[in-house]
């Protein structure tokens, strides 16, 4: 297979990854790091790679900072070296972003023997579960044991038990899906590579999937990653982790290194050790930081002719663009100097440090860690409710004890999601005892200059900037994290953390589990946001709301305004109309014809049972008890503060039955808060709700014509006498089953049709065509807000901001005044403050030039040579031209403002002031001579 | 492509930052909470008002609060003229701090873009615009085409589920490095003679005779002739410590931030229909703040579908950031007041003084917070600043709402 | 599953689909069609009152179901549970008249709520062996046979819409009520799972 | 996402529910009779502890319940759930299945 890197083909085979064909090539040197500029080559197999970085991809597909150990080669695969920053595409993603939930009764993270052995376990008894393994194929740690080791004994019996699971119905396989984020209530989150990048893909199937689980257990299998030691040029490319380099051998058959010296500190390495050197490579010596090491890998290594250096530790790393040699010595008693040194040539250090349990998903959900005194790296104290931990991740290092725990743990998982089955057998692994290991983290060159001990080689931070940072006075490992950036790149510190926090340690005296590990947050490793974001982009960000009418208006080349998620027209331009002279042409054909509005999209409440009136006295500001069947009443809404909250009309269609209507935005509010009220404070109150906004499209007709038009389509008589205003009747228009109000938002004799949803649009053209002997237009919220400002009539949200009570908007007629009616927010209008009679209130304003439109949002001051900070004394919230006043005017709110009729005030901008009059707000024919036609 | 070298930026900090003290029995301030403004409170007793007996207790590690785990917009341009007048006078603090403090804050003042997507917001946006400039506070409107030539990367398509309609621009706005902040202060206080304390968890608060004498804590109790609450999430538990019942309530806020990526967003974008703030780091990672959790919390974490909505917003607004990579997520406890504004000043205890109610939005404060908190706690008497910022508002009513207007309240 | 041809006046929330559910849908695999016009009928009722309830069976040969998110059916009619005093009453297209009309008469002397709801919804049918899987790309649901099945019904969300989804069969089939404003996003994010399979 | 149990309808994602502040508020029972400082405590002075708080939530986007809930706000952890009207420490539908 070929791809390309930095610039040039490279070929590899399939199953390698981008790290194992560049090794396979000899390459040694990646790329540089971010802040030293210092050559680095690969140092890990896996998700803890620090240094070997790449941006991948091309054009829309460019994806940066994506680890060389994780990349699959495909054919035809574009990746560049990066210095720890990547750089975001220019062109848009073309890749799509699935998401799916999914439940499961056990979730096994991790496929390693321990994860196989717990999701067998768990499998086997029905359970719903869930194995989810990172890497392109399962058996973890496995994968890089050679095939004569004591290891493919277990293998062996973990390929048996994974046949055995792809016979359970209801245990599921997922590899390349890692788990990412643990949350409350099981919530787990979980990223699946579907198509590896620069592959090509089947059409419709996404390249990433979001797994949203719920699952009743976890059991945590994710192993434990090995640890580096900081000593000086200890970033130098060749140096590199020895389980990494046994990986290469023995997964991708890449041997690392000609001659080779290997740095442990446990019996880990040697298995490393002893297969390079079988498979042709010189191991110069064996340094190892115990005394007197003495396990079976120990002879063994001796037996190879292998020099074992004990008590010893590799203090330098020399070379230029890749290791050349190192200086070993003698650690003296328990600190990290050396003596007694000696050099040794090599192309290659393989290290261990000793190996790091992966907890960091428990972590994420607050379990706390303690440090584990034989393995040296931390644990979890107590495992977070429905989660247990198998395997290397629970410091569990024998193959032996991981295939007896690992089912343990699936077993128990599943007894507590309530599944049970015979116990298991587990096969006996004929395997050697490990020696303790002796913790060293890092080593003190002889020099004493630490600034090129690498303790985080992705942030360039070095065991030099630890001391600085204690040196500044700084104690707490989050701290000292901050101070040196350790642990906050991409990979998040895998190989750094714990060696800041010994080096820490050390340097403040104090223990290594109070001093503990910088704190771990989802997520595991880093994910796109675009497969976070997964379908919802483009038209489905978010939906989009449209009335039964919705076509009709885009025909008729409608623009639209977003009200909430709704769609509605704000104009219908004809010709190369802009808004403003759409709007005039509107408004002028209202006044003097007959317009029409889609009025569908306002909130509709039915109320009904016994006490629907005492329940609508509580809610509204005014009393219904006297509103009679067949006639409707405006209303409006506080909130407990006394801020004016919603408004509408409310209808009596029966003695028991009402229907509340709301803004369009307001609606769900609106019915979630009675219902608040109903459940909560008022259960004994008999009332039923239910939302009907949907059940009806409400259609507008405005204006002196409209009862001619409405006439041609209903037996309903509609003149004065039988249909008054604010009356209700019911009947058929167009042929539909219909109730129709006489509600005016606009002054003009007008009348509200409701029909049944699905026959909206057959009456919107019924009407349409009925209206068009005089020309009947229909109109947007635009025209509509200029036609109610005329009339003073307010819009919740543009004349109120949550700071505004009925009072202020002189609405008190619709506030009841009766001792008895205790409306929600009543108590609140006599506070000190919304009391204070110099509130900010509604008034009218007209420019003094007539021409002159003032902003909306304009700022009102009563001194316009005032300097700045200058006193505001309100705002205008409408403004607008009007063809029916023949000049412009405002709504605005003034402080006093009642008080202030016939005042001049100003609204200083930028190099103007706009002089204006106080007015009231009505301005259209404040005597209400139209409405009745 | 020119990923070759691009290198990120790399800040030294000082070799010398604050002296870790031990408990004294007695000062005269105390000041619970080692956050931003705990610690601007101390700093500027000791340089405005030459108060030196004075301890910062901060529980965990200094600076580990909220103020680790913002999302550092600064701005002034809020609405109402009390808010504009606060956070201003902070404003003017920010811009001469790093020299104040001798500490490269990494103040940097490139602008804060509060995008309007619907007619609302773009009368909100022109209405906060004008009583911004006339509050002496700098602000700008831009239509679409202003967006586009001010932020280039941001998606002003009509296409777009929510168009951006125009944005409002405060050129004074921008970003500072929190942790230099926290640093820094506590660097300045420690060189003045304040005390401070980590690790020391305030467990009780001493009240006789309607005066507070001291507090309770973990490492002993200490006595003092005034002692301040400053512990942003944590303040309803301590008030209640001395028998104050606040009404605040403590909501987890998530951040989270990108991998390091070369400079593309040369500003900080907010907005509110389209639920996003975001700016980039000097060091390259994109910062971006998601919305609150609706519940109650002091677990100092969130729900992921918060962060899910929060990315969906990211990529509408910013399409280039598909690819982005998340690297890294967290939460901090806010402290939120009804009317989304602060609680500074007296308390009905003689000697007891707070500072409470920031909620998502008072990174940008700590110099102006810390100022005036300290005159009122030198003097007895709140600032004309803080005046209106009184726990008793909530009584007579005169709340100052800044929900409405700031769309996305940081 | 074609929908029935709108009767006049009507028009179906997602008339002018047809095409675009048929390039999605995939025989045996997974399916989607609109089913408007079906009669919903909204009950609000205390479930404690047991002669009204016997009143329900008995004008309309279906009893109301008292188990939380479950459907009962009789004589073409079902009864989803959408809440502990309310029911869905679902029948067949134009019956939506004579429902609320013999309900509104037998209930008469009970406090109680029959709304005529039929345009308030409309329904989309998602069947075939990979239904669950589409379903699950938005809804959090567990929607495993051994905790959903035919004859559960639950008020939930997919993306960002609210529906009522209602299995009738072990093919399987789900029904989604959904408002007609959501509709087509709904559809249209179906849609687009459905390439998935 | 916490994983909420609806006395009714059994556990669903939290995405499905409103939250609604703390519960057991007793509305004054006359609030004319009532002083402006007791009026504002009752509008705006809500505990806010760290550890078990007992809190309303509506079901939003299930059966429109409005219910209670008692949980640990320093751990998430969800302790019962119980219907309006009922008091936290009778046991209630929390225990129920979701079936
Ligand atoms: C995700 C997120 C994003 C934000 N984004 C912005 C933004 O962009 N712009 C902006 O202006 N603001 C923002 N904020 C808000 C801002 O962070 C806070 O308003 C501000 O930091 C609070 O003040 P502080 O720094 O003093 O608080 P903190 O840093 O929280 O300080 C309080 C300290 O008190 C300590 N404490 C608590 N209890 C005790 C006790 N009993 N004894 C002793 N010590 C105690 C705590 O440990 C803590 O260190 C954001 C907040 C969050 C969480
Ligand atoms: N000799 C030693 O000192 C030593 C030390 C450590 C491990 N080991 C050996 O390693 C093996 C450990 O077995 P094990 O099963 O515990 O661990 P493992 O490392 O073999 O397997 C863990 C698996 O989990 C996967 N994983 C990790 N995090 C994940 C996530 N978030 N999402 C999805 N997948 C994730 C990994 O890719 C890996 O495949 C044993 O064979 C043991 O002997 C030996
Ligand atoms: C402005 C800002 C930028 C950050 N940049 C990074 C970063 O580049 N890498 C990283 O790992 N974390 C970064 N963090 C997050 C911190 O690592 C940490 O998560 C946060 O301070 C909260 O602390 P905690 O996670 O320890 O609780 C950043 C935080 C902030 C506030
Ligand atoms: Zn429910």
């Amino acid at each position: 297979m070929s791809f390309s890197f930095d610039g040039g083909q490279r070929r590899g085979f399939a199953g390698d990854t981008l790290a194992s064909a560049l090794l396979a090539s000899g390459e040694r040197v990646f790329g540089r790091s971010i802040y030293h500029d210092r050559p680095r080559g690969i140092v890990a197999a896996g998700r803890d790679e620090p240094c070997a970085y790449v941006q991948l991809g091309e054009a829309g597909q460019s994806e940066p900072m994506q680890q060389a150990t994780r990349v699959e080669i495909v054919e035809g695969l574009v990746a560049a070296p990066l210095a720890g920053i990547g750089s975001l595409a220019a062109e848009a993603d073309p890749d799509r972003y699935d998401k799916v939930h999914a439940h499961c009764d056990v979730l096994v993270v991790g496929a390693g023997p321990a994860g196989i052995a717990a999701a067998w376990a768990a499998g086997r008894t029905g359970a719903r579960t869930l194995l989810l393994e990172d890497d392109s194929a399962l058996g973890g740690q496995l994968l890089g044991v050679a095939a004569e080791s004591p290891g493919a004994a277990g293998r062996t019996w973990l390929d048996e038990k994974l046949a055995e699971i792809a016979t359970f119905r209801e245990t599921r396989v997922h590899t390349r899906t890692i788990v990412s984020g643990l949350y409350d209530g099981g919530s787990v989150y979980a990223l699946e590579t579907r198509i590896r990048p620069g592959e090509a893909g089947a059409p419709g199937v996404s390249a990433r999937r979001l797994w949203q689980i719920r699952a009743r257990q976890l059991v945590l299998a994710a192993g434990a990653l090995e640890r580096p030691v900081a000593f000086s040029g200890n970033d130098l490319p060749g140096v590199m982790l020895a389980g990494a380099a046994r990986m290469y051998l023995n997964r991708f058959g890449v041997r690392c290194g000609e001659q080779a010296v290997v740095f442990t500190t446990n019996d880990s390495a040697y298995s490393a050790a002893l297969e390079l050197h079988r498979a042709g490579c010189t191991i110069k010596a064996i340094v190892d930081t115990r005394d007197d090491p003495r396990s079976v890998f120990v002879s063994r290594a001796r037996e190879a002719g292998i020099d074992v250096r004990s008590g010893s530790a590799v203090a330098v790393a020399h070379g230029g663009d890749g290791i050349e040699a190192v200086t070993v010595g003698r650690l003296l008693g328990e600190s990290s100097v050396v003596s007694e040194l000696d050099a040794l040539d090599c192309d290659r250090l393989l290290v261990s440090g000793g190996w790091d349990p992966q907890t960091q998903l428990l972590r994420q959900v607050g379990a706390r860690m303690v440090a584990q005194g034989a393995s040296s790296g931390f644990g979890i104290e107590t495992p977070p409710p429905a989660s247990t931990l198998a395997g290397a991740c629970n410091g569990t290092f024998l193959l032996g004890t991981t295939l007896s725990e690992g089912p343990a743990a699936g077993e128990r998982a599943a007894l507590a999601a309530g599944f049970r089955a015979e116990p298991v057998v587990v096969p006996d692994v004929a395997e050697p005892l490990e020696e303790a290991p002796r913790p060293v983290f890092f080593v003190a060159p002889p020099d004493g200059d630490l600034s090129s001990c690498y303790v985080d080689l992705h942030r360039d931070a070095t065991v030099d900037d630890v001391q600085r940072a204690v040196g500044a006075g700084l104690t707490s490992i989050e701290h000292v994290k901050r101070y040196t950036s350790a642990g906050t790149g991409a990979e998040q510190g895998r190989t750094a953390t714990v060696n800041v926090a010994a080096v820490t340690a050390e340097l403040i005296g104090a223990p290594l589990t109070e001093v503990g590990l910088q704190s771990a947050r989802p997520p595991i490793i880093p994910l796109a946001f675009g497969a976070m974001a997964g379908r919802h982009r483009g038209d489905l960000y978010e939906p989009v709301r449209v009335t039964p009418i919705h076509s009709w208006h885009v025909e008729q080349g409608a623009v639209f305004e977003d009200v909430g998620q709704w769609k509605r027209p704000l104009y219908y331009p004809l010709d190369d109309e802009d808004l403003d002279a759409a709007v005039l042409r509107e408004c002028a054909a209202v006044r003097a014809a007959v317009g029409m509005v889609d009025a569908s999209t306002l909130g509709k409440i039915d109320v009904r049972g016994p006490d629907s009136v005492e329940f609508l006295n509580r809610v509204y500001t005014n009393a219904y008890e006297n509103l009679a069947v067949g006639a409707c009443r405006y209303g409006l809404m506080c909130t407990l503060d006394g801020m004016l909250f919603d408004d509408g009309v409310v209808m009596r269609l029966g003695e028991e039955h009402f229907v509340a209507t709301t803004t369009t935005g307001g609606a769900a509010a609106v019915l979630d808060w009675m219902e608040e009220w109903l459940q909560t404070e008022w259960p004994d109150l008999d009332v039923y709700l239910t939302s009907v906004t949907e059940q009806w499209a409400t259609i507008a007709i405005v204006g002196p014509a409209s009862r001619d038009v409405l006439g041609r389509l209903t037996e309903i008589p509609l003149d004065n006498e039988s249909f008054p205003f604010m009356g209700i009747r019911h009947g058929v228009v167009a042929d539909v089953p219909a109730r129709v109000s006489r509600i005016s938002f606009s002054g003009e004799l007008a009348f509200e049709v409701n029909v049944e949803g699905l026959s909206g649009l057959a009456v919107w053209d019924a009407i349409w065509q009925a209206g068009q002997p005089e020309g009947i237009t229909p109109y947007g919220t635009e025209t509509m807000h200029v036609l109610r400002a005329e009339k003073g009539y307010v819009i919740v949200g543009q004349e109120t901001d949550g700071t505004v009570t009925p009072v202020d908007l002189g609405m008190d007629w619709i506030i009841s005044k009766k001792k008895s009616q205790q409306f929600v927010g009543k108590r609140s209008l006599r506070r000190e403050d919304t009391a204070r009679p110099d509130r900010k209130q509604l008034v009218g304003l007209l420019p003094h030039d007539h021409k002159v439109r003032l902003p909306e949002g304009a700022q009102l001051v009563l001194d316009q040579s005032e300097p700045v900070p200058m006193r505001m004394v309100g705002h205008v919230t409408s403004s607008y031209d009007s063809v029916a006043l023949g000049r412009t005017f405002a709504l605005a709110l003034l402080e006093s403002g009642s008080d202030r009729m016939g005042e001049t005030v100003y609204a200083p901008l930028e190099g103007r002031a706009i002089a204006a009059e106080v007015t009231g707000p009505v301005l259209f024919d404040p005597e209400n001579e139209r409405r009745d036609g | 492509m020119s990923i070759e070298h691009a290198r990120a930026d790399h800040f030294e900090h000082p070799s010398e930052l604050w002296r870790a003290s031990e408990p004294r029995a007695s000062y005269d301030v105390l000041v619970v909470g080692g956050g931003g403004h705990g610690l601007a409170t101390a700093y500027y007793l000791a340089k405005e008002h030459g108060l030196t007996d004075i301890a910062v207790l901060e529980k965990g590690w200094l600076g580990g609060g909220n103020i680790a785990r913002n999302t550092t917009v600064i701005r002034s341009n809020y609405l109402w003229d009390e808010s504009a007048a606060m956070y201003e006078h902070s404003l003017k603090l920010w811009e001469g701090l790093s020299e104040e403090l001798e500490y490269d804050l990494l103040f940097d003042q490139r602008g804060v873009l509060n995008l309007a997507h619907n007619l609302h917001e773009v009368r909100e946006g022109i209405r906060r615009v004008n009583a911004n400039r006339l509050n002496g506070v700098d602000a700008e409107w831009l239509d679409t085409d202003g967006v586009k030539e001010f932020c280039p990367i941001v998606n002003t398509s009509s296409d777009l589920r929510y168009p951006v309609l125009g944005a409002t621009l405060q050129r004074r706005g921008g970003i500072a490095r929190h942790e230099h902040v926290a640093w820094g202060y506590a660097t300045r206080a420690s060189q003045l003679g304040v005390d401070i304390i980590e690790g020391c968890e305030v467990t009780g608060i001493d009240v006789a005779g309607g005066r507070a004498t001291g507090v309770q804590t973990t490492r002993g109790p200490i006595s003092a002739n005034k002692v301040a609450l400053v512990a942003a999430g944590h303040r309803s538990v301590l008030a209640e410590m001395a028998g104050l019942r606040l009404p605040v309530q403590s909501h987890p806020l998530q951040a989270l931030v990108s991998g390091l990526l070369e400079q593309r967003l040369g500003c900080v974008v907010m907005s509110g229909a389209v639920h996003v703030y975001v700016s980039q780091a000097h060091k390259g990672e994109l910062v971006m703040g998601a919305g609150i959790d609706a519940y109650n919390s002091y677990a100092q974490r969130g729900s992921f579908h918060v962060i899910e909505k929060q990315m969906a917003a990211a990529v509408e607004l910013f399409p280039i950031f598909s690819r982005a990579q998340m690297l890294r997520t967290w939460a901090g406890i806010v402290d939120v007041c009804p009317d989304a504004s602060p609680i500074v000043g007296l308390t009905p205890i003689e000697g007891l003084f707070l500072n409470c109610g920031w909620g998502t939005g008072g990174f940008k404060a700590t110099p102006g917070s810390g100022w005036t908190l300290a005159h009122t706690i030198a003097t007895g008497e709140p600032h004309r600043l803080n005046a209106p910022f009184a726990l008793d508002r909530f009584a007579h009513g005169r709340l100052i709402d800044e929900h409405g207007a700031a769309g996305v309240a940081h | 599953m074609a929908s029935s041809a709108p009767s006049e006046p009507r028009m179906a929330p997602l008339s002018g689909w047809e095409s675009r559910f048929v390039e999605a849908s995939e025989s045996g695999v997974v399916e989607l069609g609109e089913r408007p016009f079906l009669a919903h009928v909204n009950l609000r009722l205390d479930p404690s009152n047991l002669s009204a309830r016997a009143r329900v069976r008995e004008t309309l040969g279906v009893e109301l179901p008292l188990s939380p998110n479950t459907v009962s059916d009789g004589a073409g009619h079902a009864a989803l549970w959408l809440a502990p005093d309310e029911w869905l009453l679902v029948g067949p297209t134009g019956s939506e008249g004579e429902i609320v009309g013999s309900l509104q008469g037998a209930l008469a002397p009970y406090h109680h709520s029959v709304l005529d709801i039929t345009a308030n919804r409309t329904t989309l049918e998602l069947v075939g062996s990979r239904a669950r899987e589409v379903l699950a790309t938005g809804c959090g649901l567990d929607l495993h046979p051994r905790v959903f099945g035919p004859g559960r019904c639950a008020q939930t969300l997919y993306a960002k819409t609210q529906l009522v989804v209602w299995q009738i069969d072990d093919v399987p089939t789900f029904r989604l009520l959904v408002r007609p404003s959501f509709a087509p996003y709904l559809a249209e994010f179906l849609c687009d799972a459905m390439l998935e399979w | 996402m916490l994983l909420i149990s609806c006395p009714w309808c059994g556990e669903r994602d939290e995405v499905e529910f409103h939250y609604g502040g703390e519960s057991h508020i007793a509305y004054p029972d006359d609030p004319e009779a009532i002083t402006d400082d007791a009026w504002g405590e009752f509008l705006f002075v809500r505990n806010n502890p760290s550890g078990e708080f007992r809190e309303r939530w509506l079901h939003t986007h299930g059966c429109r319940r409005w219910f209670n809930l008692l949980r640990d706000t320093s751990t998430h952890e969800i302790v019962r759930s119980y219907r309006m009207g009922e008091s936290a420490d009778q046991s209630s539908g929390a225990e129920r299945e979701s079936d």
